[in-house]
């Protein structure tokens, strides 16, 4: 067991997204030389459970950590536990609030989020019934990228009305039923925004399952279902965040700070606007997954 | 002189039956009064509006000469009145003593029970009663016989002034019932006034002052014991007299032997038993209270199959691990405990009747002939004059009597070669028990193989061609039909270790 | 006569049994012009569907007495091996459908031996089963949805609409169909044939049943099989649904199904329980979440009235039935 | 004599219980060094805390023959409330401790009434309150954590270790003696006192309890309170662990409860149940989980083995007492 040991523990593993991290942190550990092994709880609520496979990971010694915490506060006493061992902790996808970790890999959501909020109002001509469609009411991605949303539309676009905030879990079958509930109390929407991968394509499904017409759906994240709607027309275009750049970048800082080496604090990983005419171009094209 | 006890034209309703139509009925201090009446005539209902569990739709209550209102169970426990219950009502998870103080645990502190002191209290109660028991054994373990015993002993721990029993000796054994009467004469001597309900004439004849008889929800009269025959009360009951007949025992040596059982065994339960049966006979099963004759027959039945020896039927070897198994060779077994092992009590009556014969009243794709069955059920509602609003009526809503009834049907709709009858009459009304014993006479003259377990000797007496008595779980003699009541104490006292010496009609020692 | 009245009491209990369903349907209508429109009706119809076709699964077990937690995430890995015949091997559709519902089967099968055989009790077996057909979803496929893009038609599975096609006006989507044609077959299966009268039997009296010389534990079997078969259904109307088999879904499910089926007036304890009831339980969810919804209520209030609304409507089933004094 | 013999076998029964356990224990630790070291095995035993706690509420209800689906979300509920009085009115600790185990048996008397008197099944009644209790603690808060950052000492409830103070060797979190007093206690209750008595005779035979005069109803409720208030201290230890209310948190829990209460012999139809078997039930979870981390399997294989190893834990807990041939 002379290898390094890195574990990444994430918000999620079984999504799309989650496993684009892993797939990043994979190649990073195979160029490296090193064991990287990736674990998150079942949904983002699970902060205690996350706990516990912090704890776990802790147990077996690794050289490095990389984290995504559910909650920053909670996790703090395991990560001074973690500062005393000499294990030095990487965060990626979303901060953490401390000044334990070496380094943070993440996409700034608030950032992402207004963006689409700005994209949806320019393709709406700048007013009109809008809705969400979020993932989670109260992880911090689910709330920085519904918030990020509202507020940008508040701020820069007061014509823009932002009729309902709808939670599916991020669930596929949720957010479809949950869209069209939403169509049907707002028969004059414009625009649906689906804050990740599940919650955009159920918003895709909802409308093609009604066959409601002028909907202009916002999406987030990539994803086989996303993409193809994009180039079908059906979704106007989507956020995508770099989460393969996210898992890579997190377990090259690891392994630097297990060397001893200085990290950089902020690797910003990143986020893109894509549709269908940019969808292609290499650079979009590199970030997305399916 | 006032009574202990006043019920005036007590009526109540159930969906689709009346079962108390104006009913009256009084309890003097110190008598014993026995309530009578066929299957479903009324008598539990009656007892549960006094005890509080039914609410009465007319008529009113006194104690004392003073009316009362019984909201409750506890309304009426708080006025002296205390019930054993028809049907059985224990927790069977709870131990024997923890059932009896259930309510009126004896208290420590910080809501602590006495454990000790309630076992040694429970173990008083069963001294007085002569009924070796212990306290602590968890209730569901023990048999339904036993089980009335604890049903007594609580009843008895209340000190009630008005005692009801709902056929307390159903599931007894003569020296158990001998007990049992010994306690009535006592309480009864305290001043007790104490309800008696039962289907067993001589037990009536024996303890009781007054009878009370029932039908259909109706009073039919209220006489003295002492001066009134039997069969008056029986014809006062059934509106008919009933003849007794005696046994008349076959010639069965030229008959096929349909069922043999060699060296069966199965721990201490059960000790090398052998015996045979022949195709036409009626072979009773006597004994004491834990013979161990259930636990042989469940044996036979695979229902807990035994460790060692063979079971041969039709002269074949056969190999019976499940009831499936002895079903589909012909065997039926119809169980002691209704409630337990012999009901679907949430089911209709009809169900419950096909539950055995399904597969024969379906066609290839599993679709049930309703039809058929409906009239099939109505037959045997019929003849086993099952008291029953229609035949879809939930067997739980059933009188006890009637349930059992439902189960006589299933096992002869069932139509096996071979049927096993634990104690068939139990709770079974004068009237349709000779429409039973007819029955099985019938059956057996049709060339099925009966085996008739009883804790009944007289039934044993009346019905077996052979008698086959158990002791501790030991075949200890078989006697020939008509065999004298001593003869049959005599084996069924026969301890382990005691030399067998003794032996009447044929016997297997193997 | 007495048994004319008894029916007629049982079938207006019945009728009365839609009561809480229709308050609710005429409230929300009251409260929101867009809630009563076909549409809308459409689309609470069809998200009763894919709970519907649970909740029938499992009230089979249900009234055997027993419990089955693995109804959601069989589902998807029906949904997972019906992609893989599908589109990872190319098969043609009807070859799909065969597999989801045998695959159901299967695993319902292999459910009902643990309870069976092994008298593992229900509760466990089946949870047990939820998390390693949850973990195989996964496994199969690699974490990644598979598509349905080259199976032409696998969408008109749940989204065509027959009907629509010979009466426009109602354009009831496939799946909606589906699901009342499976609740029918139950609904038969439970009323007149010999599985459904065991099935009653079992979660009445066990014991009593084994000892009328029925092959208790085989019968058992073939009603998980069966239950497990109808998850099948189920995970091909969700594929249909959402064009594709998603591996992560499914859990959380078995808690909505079991729900409509309580709400239903099935009793946990086994040995009573109707289809319509179950029904009308998961029509009673759908058209309280959807109504809810319609009314933008906000969604942290959406579970709070939910769960109130879920605890009145069994409350006043319980008051009819005269069950509370 | 037959009852010495009884006893000495219930014994070792319970001795035997434990069989699964070790041999996970020595499984976990051949396969990996890291698994048995003291800071493991107190991270195990910290995982298990707040679901001991919680299971062992449950027991209470499940002996009854009900089910409790709202434990997760009144634990959720009486951390968001101990976060209200501390962090909000800044009340001192006491109060807030007393908040939280005032406010499960409030609302476990709420769910006795609804399963008492109103003759609600309790899966309805505890459904409902799971989603009113879920969408309250989000109404609360806000949707927003609560951080007890102002409440010194508030952390060392779970976290801290009286214990390790005594034995350095052992630093025992005080969540886990926590968990082991509340076993005790509910043991002690089961076995010793009325309410237990009553809480067993409910589950065994509720109409006879009923007809010999004991007053069901109040039990009943009392003893859904006594389970509530028990969330209300799993609440604290959640609370203090994460030194926050999250009031997303708890759906799931329930499940997770019921599963190790099952696991540990208890039966859902009532009358039976120990708060060792519980405890064990418990343990063997998480030992499960945290092995299974630490060998670094992945996690949806972690789901799979942990399906699989459920169920044989449980079939070979069915051989060992004899129930199948
Ligand atoms: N809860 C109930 N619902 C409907 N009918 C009932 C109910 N309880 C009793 N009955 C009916 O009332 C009648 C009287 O029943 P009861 O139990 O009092 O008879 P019984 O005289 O005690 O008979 P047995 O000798 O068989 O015990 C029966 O026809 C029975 O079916
Ligand atoms: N007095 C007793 N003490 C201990 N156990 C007993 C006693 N009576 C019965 N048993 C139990 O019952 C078993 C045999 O009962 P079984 O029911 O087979 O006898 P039975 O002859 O059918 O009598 P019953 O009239 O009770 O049905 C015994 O093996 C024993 O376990
Ligand atoms: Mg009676
Ligand atoms: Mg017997």
């Amino acid at each position: 067991q002379d290898k390094m040991l890195v574990p990444l523990i994430s918000k999620g593993f079984q999504h799309q997204f989650w496993q684009a991290v892993k797939a990043g942190a994979d190649k990073a550990g195979e160029e490296l030389g090193v064991t990287v092994t990736f674990e998150g709880p079942d949904n983002e609520s699970q902060v205690d459970k996350q706990m516990d496979m912090l704890s776990a990971a802790l147990a077996n010694k690794p050289a490095a950590i990389g984290f995504a915490a559910l909650d920053s506060q909670a996790a703090i006493p395991l990560l001074r536990q973690a500062q005393e061992a000499n294990i030095p902790v990487i965060a990626f996808d979303s901060g953490v609030d401390s000044d334990i970790p070496v380094a943070t890999a993440a996409t700034d959501n608030v950032a992402a989020a207004a963006l689409a909020a700005d994209k949806m109002a320019e393709l709406i001509g700048d007013e009109g019934k809008v809705a969400v469609v979020a993932h989670d009411q109260t992880s911090r991605t689910g709330v920085d990228r519904s918030e990020g949303f509202v507020n940008r539309m508040k701020e820069a676009h007061p014509k823009v009305e932002i009729v309902a905030i709808e939670y599916g879990g991020g669930d596929h079958l949720k957010s479809t039923e949950i869209t069209k509930a939403l169509l049907a109390a707002h028969p004059d929407m414009k625009g649906i925004f689906g804050t990740n991968e599940g919650s955009a394509i159920g918003v895709v499904n909802g409308v093609r399952e009604l066959g409601a017409q002028g909907i202009t759906i916002v999406g987030y994240d990539s994803g086989k279902a996303q993409t193809d709607a994009i180039r079908e027309g059906l979704m106007a275009g989507a956020i995508t965040q770099n989460p393969v750049g996210i898992g890579y970048e997190t377990v090259r800082a690891a392994v630097a700070a297990a060397k001893g080496e200085t990290v950089e604090p902020v690797i910003d990983t990143g986020f893109y606007w894509y549709d269908q005419s940019n969808i292609d171009d290499p650079e979009i094209a590199a970030v997305l997954y399916d | 002189m006032i009574e202990l006890v006043q019920m005036e034209v007590i009526d109540k309703r159930f969906p689709g039956v009346h079962a108390l139509k104006g009913v009256d009925f009084s309890l003097r201090a110190g008598e014993v009064h026995a309530l009578m009446g066929e299957n479903g005539a009324g008598k539990s209902t009656l007892m549960k509006c006094l005890s509080g569990v039914y609410q009465p739709d007319g008529g009113r209550i006194l104690v004392d000469g003073s009316e009362v209102a019984l909201p409750s169970p506890r309304a009426a426990q708080d006025l002296g009145i205390g019930i054993i219950h028809q049907e059985l009502a224990l927790m069977r998870d709870l131990t024997v003593a923890q059932n009896i103080w259930i309510g009126r645990e004896p208290r420590l502190s910080f809501g602590r029970i006495d454990e000790r002191r309630q076992n040694a209290d429970a173990a008083a109660i069963f001294a007085g009663m002569n009924v070796a028991m212990d306290p602590r054994a968890p209730v569901g373990s023990l048999t339904i016989a036993r089980q009335q015993m604890v049903e007594i002993a609580k009843a008895l721990s209340y000190r009630s002034r008005v005692l009801i029993m709902d056929e307390p000796t159903a599931a007894l054994n003569d020296s158990e019932i001998a007990e049992l009467f010994t306690i009535i004469r006592k309480l009864r001597a305290e001043g007790v006034g104490i309800v008696y309900i039962s289907h067993k004439m001589d037990e009536i004849r024996e303890i009781s002052d007054r009878v009370t008889v029932m039908r259909d929800g109706e009073h039919v009269g209220t006489v003295e014991a002492a001066d009134t025959p039997i069969s008056k009360i029986i014809t006062m009951m059934v509106g008919r007299e009933l003849t007794d007949e005696a046994v008349t025992v076959p010639d069965l040596t030229i008959a096929e032997t349909a069922l043999e059982v060699r060296n069966l065994g199965r721990g201490r339960d059960l000790q090398k038993i052998g015996f045979s049966l022949k195709k036409g006979e009626i072979l009773g099963f006597a004994g004491l209270m834990g013979a161990g004759r259930t636990e042989l027959a469940r044996a036979i039945f695979g229902a807990e199959p035994p460790d060692q020896g063979e079971i041969i039927v039709h002269g074949k070897p056969a190999k019976i691990c499940t009831p499936a198994d002895a079903v589909r060779l012909g065997i039926g077994y119809l169980s002691e405990d209704r409630k337990h092992y012999g009901l679907a009590l949430g089911m209709d009556v009809r169900a419950n009747i096909a539950l055995a014969s399904l597969p024969r009243y379906a066609d290839r794709l599993g679709r049930i002939d309703e039809k058929q069955l409906a009239v099939i059920a109505r037959d045997y509602i019929g003849r086993l004059a099952i008291r029953t609003p229609h035949d879809r009526q939930e067997v739980r809503l059933l009188s006890g009597g009637n349930q059992q009834k439902v189960v006589i049907a299933k096992w002869l709709l069932r139509d096996c070669d071979i049927l096993i009858f634990d104690e068939p009459t139990r709770g079974i009304d004068v009237g349709a028990k000779a429409e039973i014993y007819r029955l099985l006479n019938d059956l057996a003259a049709q060339g099925k193989a009966i085996i008739v377990i009883s804790s009944e000797l007289p039934e044993v007496l009346r019905l077996s061609h052979r008698i086959a008595v158990m002791c501790e779980g030991r075949l200890t003699g078989i006697l020939p039909g008509g065999a004298s009541q001593e003869q049959i104490m005599a084996l069924a006292t026969q301890r382990e270790d005691i030399a067998v010496s003794q032996t009447a009609g044929e016997i297997k020692w193997t | 006569m007495d048994l004319k009245q008894a029916r007629r009491g049982a079938a207006q209990q019945k009728l009365l049994a839609f009561a809480s369903l229709i308050v609710l349907i005429v409230g929300f209508s009251l409260a929101s012009p867009n809630f009563f429109q076909v549409s809308n009706i459409m689309a609470i119809l069809q998200a009763t569907s894919v709970n519907g076709v649970l909740a029938i699964g499992v009230t089979l077990i249900i009234i055997t007495g027993g419990i089955d937690l693995s109804i959601g995430t069989l589902m998807t890995f029906c949904a997972v091996m019906t992609g893989v015949v599908l589109t990872w091997a190319g098969m043609p559709l009807p070859v799909g459908v065969l597999t989801a519902i045998a695959t159901g089967a299967i695993c319902g099968l292999i459910s009902g031996t643990f309870v069976a055989k092994m008298k593992i009790p229900p509760f466990i077996a089946t949870l047990g089963m939820m998390l390693m057909l949850k973990g195989l979803s996964l496994i199969v496929t690699g974490t990644r949805p598979i598509y349905f893009n080259d199976t032409p038609g696998f969408t008109t599975i749940a989204q065509g609409s027959l009907i629509g096609r010979l009466v426009p006006a109602f354009p009831v989507p496939n799946g909606v169909l589906i699901l009342f044609i499976v609740a029918g077959l139950v609904a038969w299966i439970l009323g007149r044939t010999v599985l459904g009268r065991y099935t009653f039997a079992l979660g009445s009296n066990e014991e009593a049943v084994r000892l009328s010389g029925v092959n208790t534990d085989a019968w058992k079997m073939a009603i998980y099989a069966l239950a497990g078969g109808i998850c099948g259904i189920a995970g091909l109307l969700i594929a249909s649904r959402l064009n594709s088999a998603q591996p992560a879904l499914g859990l959380g499910y078995e808690l909505e199904a079991i729900a409509a089926v309580v709400i239903g007036g099935t009793s946990l304890a086994g040995g009573r329980g109707t289809v319509l009831g179950t029904l009308i339980g998961a029509l009673i969810m759908s058209v309280l979440t959807n109504g809810l919804r319609v009314m933008s209520v906000a969604p942290e209030w959406q579970t709070v009235v939910t769960g109130a609304i879920i605890v009145i409507a069994v409350y006043a089933d319980q008051l009819r039935r005269g069950k509370v004094g």
